[in-house]
């Protein structure tokens, strides 16, 4: 595909505990551009991990190896502390799961997106406030000004996740990892939440890595979905293609949704199958 | 249950069985659950170090009068306050009895009263926490009070004033400083037992129509036990201070007792001209103590995670 | 913040080592004593009941007589210039001093004796036997103790006492303290005779009075200007409360105090060498006692009482533990008073298992037995006991001890609570019937007597024939005669007595070499002669 | 030290959130009131209780304050006289029942041992250790804070071991011994520092009268020989306490940290680029500081105990001291006094950090 945003090769991430190492992404390979791609899999399939090994964010017990991570023509392999923090938030960042946790509650909403704007840009606090609440406006807040003073505790789920954007796009990423940003909302929050993501995304032509494990909503939300059992890719299929895909679990994942168009009787469980395990290539450069 | 690896000698076959990723019964279960704590405890080396100190101390304990050189009640006016030499390897004290001997031997009344004590308390603060958490209303209220009360004491100053009206003595000493340290365990009991008497399969027991009684010491009680364990072993640390500040005092065991504290404060009255008198026994306290403080921080780090 | 915090923190360390202690040698102007003084309670003569107290009254109150400082045996005038007695010894008229003045500025008269004295006998503290012992009761003692006028007091006796008892016992005991009565009466409420007044204050004529009492702190004296007789040196003494020997010993070491008053034996002789102070003892009229109660049945019985003294290790104890504490004793009428038996004769017992064991056979306990002993926190307490214990063992007798607070003991003892106990006990005259009076005169044996502060009473021993003879040896006039009497008392008691007399204790003191004349005897400390 | 049990959890705090209507103001108004009230009367319950407690404990002492008061050598008459002015020929609960009015009427009785109102003596020995505590706090915050939070940063390396290690020795030491050695080297061998006592006699008299905190008294006459001299006598017991304080702090804030460290708005602060100093000590950390300020006030309580021991080994003239004399001397008002002092001041400590809570933490407010 054209300009290539981010490349993985052979990720790799295991857990050394007192036990056993538990592999929990297994030589996990893909390619993104300035595009909608959707990670969907089970919990604990390793969607989310591989999310923040890509940011060097994946907890200190895991041990990362790869072939490759170049984003945008850097190796992130090879890339200092100091340079992925220039990297994280200003090239690419991160939306997570619930704004109750992710959001720091004893400072102001104004104070933490204020705070990732001059990180990466040279701004006094003025000009820092006025593109916060900008931003702020940008995600469909009525009242900027109030939010601006706000502690997080005082904002509804939605309009957390919606400062959580407004907060992660304000440095302009070129590369936004979405980790369940919706998941922890309900129905008709997410619907909004995801438009303005969308548009904000497109308008400023960013890549978006969209983890989630709703399938119907990646099908319907991303241009391509990479489908992940036990940190494995199983299958890489553009959305719209979905529908036929082939492979078993996919076609499992598909058809335990119910669906409106066609009645379905009895909803399918996923069944397993040891084969879909593929064997792990060695992995290449060992990272972090 | 592993009757397929035949072939394979006991030790790898017992690797295997240990490891193997479901448990066969519960007591495999068990035994998994153990040995991986175990593992986990091998993999903490300040916390390895504490077992090791103390199972040495257990073994001073009981191997004492194989170890002991001399008798020590066994009293010389004519060599009294001898520095460390060949024949008294810690030197003598006021009354030319051997310092290391006595010390051997106190490791004993040390681990006595630790180990009394924690069997006092344990029980005491697990069914008054337990009670309270899981009846809560009044019998909470109440309990709570009282647990309050007695910690807005300083523990020692509540073992003082127990001792001096208990009269002195070890036995006196022990339940005092139990008396001194039951509260905060009960709280922790309560603590857990408020979460656990939510939780469903509790609900389910009492439909089953279980007597209160019975939930709680069959159901409530081993819940909270880990917790309890790990908290009496940090416990014993400061019991063991309790004590030797006791003995300090002249208010603990009573001479010609080897109790280290008693040593120390009769060693206080030397530390000019015999030092070592009060240095030795210093520095066995100092040692238990750290010892079951970095053994009982290891066990909270495996007991419970989540308070790493 | 927390990095300010650190910061704070590093600069600590260095600050820890570089804090140049600023040694500050002892004022030239006032004497500081490092001395263990929790035992104070009360500054009224007439309640005060133990020694520091006593010492510190000494200095601050005049009595009609005194010690004389070399030898305790012989007394001196003191705010009594002269005196003299009746022929038929019952009566002793006393002459004092003229024009002296109180801190007050009232003027010092016999009144004021006349009523400090009564006023003792009528608070009936535990001074009051000074008195009462002699005659003077509550119903009797206005008539008995008289100001004939401002400087002339009468004392009229029941019975001929020989004259220099009555002296020690009395003259040149704080019960005849010269008080400010005119102060004190102002000061008294619900009719306690100034009683609380005194607890914190003093009102006396006396080379220093009592600047400041901090409990468990310091005592500050200061000297009076205004004193009668010679002044004072040093202007002030300060005490600071040390309880640790090991610490006081630092102290005095570093000039911190110039003298110390409570070291450790050990500590002492290894100052022996030190060539900037010096090591001072005396005496003192303090008996450490081994009381059994008789009111047990094993204690009843005479021998095993007998057999307990051969399990003490005089000569190792007196060598080691107790050198410098004090000297091997066994009775009851203290070294250096009239009428006692010489050291050898006064302690005929040592070490002796094999007598020991013989005894307790013939006393029926050929296996031996269980008992307990109650001791005190003395320093010396705990390790003589000990040594006992050890001997004991040895015949198969198992004592244990039960070591306790000094209050508590006293109360265990006093309530006859107990098997066996060890306490020190002292007597305020240098005469054989000091002692007599307390260790062998039971007057009444009866528990609801409650005579608590007879040693004898609270052992519930009771020898009749022993009482007579301790009332013929106090009335007999020949000297020679009484002496042989007493020997006689002190050989048979020594034998059969309730209360095994273990040592009798010195008063030991490090002295730094600035202080000049620090003079003492068993009985009091001069502060007013010592200088710097 | 036994001081240092970490009895204390964080309280937990109310996570509603806020919502701006008159009607559900005034609702919160009467809770508040309603909790305050109970607050209150929970703690006057406690008092009460602590009072009984160690009123019975002290009657049961078999010391008698008779005694106590007239020493060994008294008549019976005497005795009886002493026995009821003391009012121990009473039933105890009428007793109680007098000592609780006295209290009611800030009276503490009369101390047996020194003749004087109790509350006048602690009045006296109170600042001695409230500054011996200060110091040793301040020592305690200074190296604790830092270590527990580096400890936390840098989990299970070496330094997080170190620091631990250091903690549990500073919970493992007999603080007494470690006073009784420092003084032998420190004073007697070595001659760095000053010896037991708050300061030397020589200079007690030129701070006699002042704010009872020798420090704060000598700086502010400007007497810096006096100054150099109570510091030189402060230094080692209150750095021995300080070390026990420290191990407490840095334990319990290493605990604190490592919890916040394993929050979502950890990884978010990582994820907007932040340095890992910055996240832990701008994000994190300020999470935890009002629980850090928990823990450091509670161990201001805790080195009340710590004092005990200490204050006997430094012959320092505190509050610690002045009980355990009248324990051992069977004054049993002082006894009571100071112990329904320490209780006050736990109980009055533990309701200041809930307040403290209440007006740091957005969410409670």
């Amino acid at each position: 595909m054209a300009d290539t945003l981010l490349e993985v090769e052979g990720l790799n991430v295991r857990f050394e505990s007192a036990r056993q190492s538990h592999h929990a992404v297994r030589g996990v390979s893909f390619a993104i551009g300035r595009q909608k791609v959707g990670i969907v899999g089970e919990s604990g399939s390793g969607k989310s991990l591989t999310g923040r090994a890509i940011m060097k964010l994946a907890p200190k017990a895991a041990r990362i190896e790869a072939g490759k991570i170049n984003f945008d023509g850097i190796d992130l392999l090879a890339a200092s502390e100091r340079r992925m923090r220039a990297i994280r938030g200003n090239r690419i960042s991160m939306i997570l799961q619930d704004p109750k946790f992710s959001l720091n509650p004893l400072m102001r909403i104004g104070n933490q997106i204020t705070e990732a704007y001059r990180l990466h840009h040279r701004a006094n606090a003025a000009q820092a406030r006025a593109k916060a609440l900008q931003m702020l406006e940008s995600v469909d807040i009525r009242d900027p000004e109030r939010v601006f003073r706000q502690y997080p505790h005082e904002v509804s789920g939605g309009m957390g996740q919606r400062v959580m954007i407004a907060m992660m796009l304000i440095p302009e990423p070129d590369l936004i990892v979405a980790d369940e940003p919706t998941s922890a909302l309900d129905a008709t929050v997410q619907r909004q939440v995801l438009r303005i993501l969308d548009d904000l995304v497109t308008r400023r032509g960013a890549g978006l890595l969209f983890i989630s494990h709703d399938l119907n909503l990646v099908a319907d939300f991303c241009d391509r979905v990479l489908v992940m059992y036990a940190g494995q890719i199983l299958e890489d299929i553009p959305a719209r293609e979905l529908r036929h895909a082939r492979h078993p679990y996919t076609r499992a994942l598909l058809d335990c949704l119910p669906r409106l168009d066609r009645k379905v009787d009895t909803l399918a469980t996923v069944s397993r199958d040891p084969a879909w395990l593929l064997p792990v290539q060695p992995a290449g450069g060992v990272l972090a | 249950m592993h009757t397929k690896t035949g072939g394979v000698t006991p030790r790898a076959r017992f690797s295997e069985w240990i490891r193997a990723p479901i448990p066969q019964s519960p007591w495999h279960a068990r035994v998994q659950q153990a040995w991986l704590r175990w593992r986990r405890l091998a993999g903490n080396p300040p916390a390895m170090m504490g077992f090791c100190v103390i199972v040495a101390f257990v073994l001073v304990a009981i191997l004492a009068p194989l170890l002991a050189t001399h008798d020590i009640y066994a009293q010389n006016l004519t060599a009294r306050l001898q520095p460390p030499s060949a024949r008294h390897w810690l030197g003598t004290d006021e009354l030319g009895r051997d310092v290391y001997s006595r010390l051997v031997y106190g490791t004993r009344i040390t681990l006595y009263i630790v180990g009394l004590t924690a069997v006092i308390v344990a029980p005491i603060g697990l069914l008054a926490g337990t009670a309270a958490g899981y009846f809560g209303g009044w019998a909470d209220i109440v309990i709570m009070r009282a647990v309050d009360i007695f910690l807005a004491f300083p523990s020692l100053i509540l073992a003082l004033a127990f001792v001096a009206a208990l009269g002195p003595g070890i036995e006196n000493a022990v339940v005092a400083i139990s008396l001194a340290s039951w509260p905060p365990i009960a709280r922790l009991a309560r603590a857990e037992s408020l979460a656990i008497r939510k939780s469903d399969f509790i609900a389910a027991v009492r439909l089953q129509g279980a007597s209160p009684a019975r939930i709680i010491l069959g159901h409530v009680v081993p819940m909270c036990l880990t917790s309890v364990v790990v908290r009496v072993t940090l416990n014993m640390a400061s019991i063991i201070l309790t004590a030797a500040g006791l003995g300090f005092l002249g208010l603990g065991a009573q001479p010609p007792s080897p109790e280290w504290g008693a040593m120390l404060s009769s060693g206080r009255q030397f530390l000019m001209t015999a030092w070592w008198i009060a240095a030795v026994p210093g520095c066995a306290i100092l040692l238990a103590g750290l010892a079951f403080n970095l053994f009982g921080d290891g066990l909270r780090d495996i007991m419970d995670p989540r308070n790493g | 913040m927390a990095r300010k915090y650190g910061a704070a923190a590093l600069l600590w360390i260095p600050a820890l080592l570089l804090s140049a202690a600023a040694q500050a040698a002892t004022p030239k102007s006032a004497l500081v004593m490092a001395w263990n003084i929790d035992a104070i309670s009360t500054f009224d003569p007439a309640q005060i009941g133990e020694v520091v107290t006593g010492e510190l009254m000494d200095n601050i109150c005049d009595t009609l007589a005194q010690f004389d400082p070399k030898d305790a045996s012989k007394v001196i005038p003191a705010f009594a210039q002269s005196w003299d007695v009746s022929p038929d010894r019952m009566q002793i008229t006393f002459h004092l001093q003229k024009g002296a003045k109180f801190p007050s500025g009232n003027i010092a008269t016999a009144h004021d004796v006349e009523q400090g004295m009564r006023r003792v006998v009528k608070l009936g503290f535990g001074n009051a036997a000074a008195l009462t012992e002699y005659g003077f009761r509550k119903d009797n003692v206005d008539d008995r103790i008289v100001a004939t006028d401002d400087d002339t007091l009468v004392l009229k006796l029941d019975k001929p006492y020989p004259t220099t008892l009555v002296l020690q016992a009395i003259a040149a005991n704080r019960v005849s303290a010269v008080l400010d009565m005119k102060t004190i009466m102002s000061k008294a409420q619900n009719n306690d005779m100034g009683n609380k007044f005194l607890t914190t204050n003093t009102a006396c004529v006396g080379p220093y009075r009592l600047a400041s009492w901090h409990a468990g702190e310091s005592v500050v004296l200061q000297a009076n200007d205004d004193y009668w007789g010679p002044k004072p040196a040093l202007k002030r003494i300060l005490i600071r409360h040390v309880a640790e020997p090991g610490t006081q010993r630092l102290l005095l070491e570093k000039g911190d105090v110039d003298v110390a008053r409570d070291l450790g034996s050990d500590d002492l002789a290894a100052m022996e060498k030190s060539k900037d102070l010096s090591i001072v003892k005396v005496l003192k009229p303090q008996l450490v006692l081994w009381s059994f109660n008789t009111a047990d049945p094993i204690f009843a019985n005479e021998k095993v009482r007998l057999a307990m003294r051969y399990l003490v290790d005089y000569d190792g104890l007196g060598k080691t533990v107790m050198a410098y504490m004090g000297v091997p004793r066994a009775s009851f009428v203290q070294l250096g008073a009239t009428g006692a038996l010489d050291a050898k004769a006064g302690e005929p017992f040592k070490l002796d298992l094999a007598k020991a064991k013989q005894l307790l056979t013939e006393a029926g306990y050929p296996n031996g037995f269980k008992a307990s002993v109650l001791i005190g926190t003395l320093p010396y307490a705990s390790p003589v006991a000990e040594s006992v214990q050890q001997n004991a063992a040895k015949v198969g007798v198992t004592l244990t001890l039960e070591r306790m607070a000094n209050s508590q003991l006293f109360s265990r003892i006093r309530g006859r609570e107990y098997q066996t106990g060890m306490q020190a006990w002292q007597t305020s005259v240098p005469d054989a019937h000091g002692n007599a009076s307390r260790m062998v005169y039971n007057p009444d044996n009866r528990a609801e007597a409650k005579l608590t502060q007879y040693p004898v009473w609270r052992t519930s021993w009771q020898d009749k024939g022993m009482n007579a003879e301790v009332d013929a040896a106090l009335l007999e006039g020949d000297p020679a005669k009484r002496n042989a009497m007493y020997a006689r008392l002190q050989e048979e008691w020594m034998q059969k007595g309730p209360i095994a007399v273990m040592f009798q204790t010195y008063d030991v003191a490090g002295v730094r070499k600035e202080v000049h004349d620090w003079t003492w005897n068993g009985f009091r400390v001069y502060y007013d002669s010592a200088s710097k | 030290m036994t001081t240092a049990t970490p009895a204390i959890t964080e309280p937990e705090v109310p996570r509603q959130p806020r919502r701006h209507d008159p009607a559900q103001a005034r609702k919160r108004l009467v809770a508040k009131a309603r909790v305050v009230g109970r607050t209150a009367l929970s703690v006057c319950i406690t008092l009460v209780g602590l009072a009984a407690l160690t009123f019975f404990i002290g009657r049961l002492l078999p010391l008698d304050p008779v005694v106590a008061v007239l020493g060994d050598n008294v008549t019976k008459e005497a005795y009886d006289a002493m026995y009821h002015q003391l009012g121990l020929d009473q039933p105890l609960i009428v007793q109680f029942g007098s000592y609780l009015h006295g209290i009611l009427t800030l009276d503490l009785g009369t101390s047996l041992t020194t003749g004087k109102p109790v509350l006048q003596d602690i009045a006296r020995v109170f600042p001695a250790t409230l500054e011996l505590a200060s110091v040793a706090v301040l020592i305690g915050t200074g190296l604790g804070i830092p270590a527990g939070v580096f400890s936390a940063m840098y989990r299970d390396t070496w330094l997080d071991h170190v620091v631990r290690v250091i903690g549990l020795l500073g919970h493992s030491t007999p603080n007494f011994w470690l006073g009784l050695m420092g003084l032998v080297l420190l004073y007697g061998t070595l001659g760095w520092i000053g010896g037991p006592g708050r300061i030397d006699l020589a200079y007690e008299f030129d701070l006699a009268d002042g704010t009872g905190f020798y420090l704060l008294d000598a700086a502010l006459s400007g007497n810096w020989d006096a100054f150099a001299n109570v510091f030189s006598h402060i230094v080692l017991p209150a750095s021995i306490l300080g070390f026990s304080a420290m191990a407490y702090i840095s334990r319990m804030t290493r605990s604190f940290m490592i919890e916040q460290l394993g929050q979502e708005y950890v990884v978010t602060a990582r994820a907007k680029g932040l340095s890992w100093a910055r996240t832990v000590w701008i994000h994190a950390f300020r999470n935890v500081a009002v629980q850090v300020v928990t823990v450091v006030a509670l161990s201001y309580a805790f080195l009340l105990e710590g004092a005990v021991l200490i204050e006997t080994v430094f012959a320092w003239p505190g509050f610690g001291r002045y009980l355990t004399n009248a324990l051992l001397a069977g004054d049993m008002n002082a006894v009571v006094g100071c112990t329904l002092l320490i209780g006050l001041i736990f109980v009055v400590l533990n309701l200041l950090c809930d307040l403290l809570y209440r007006i740091v933490d957005p969410r409670t407010r």
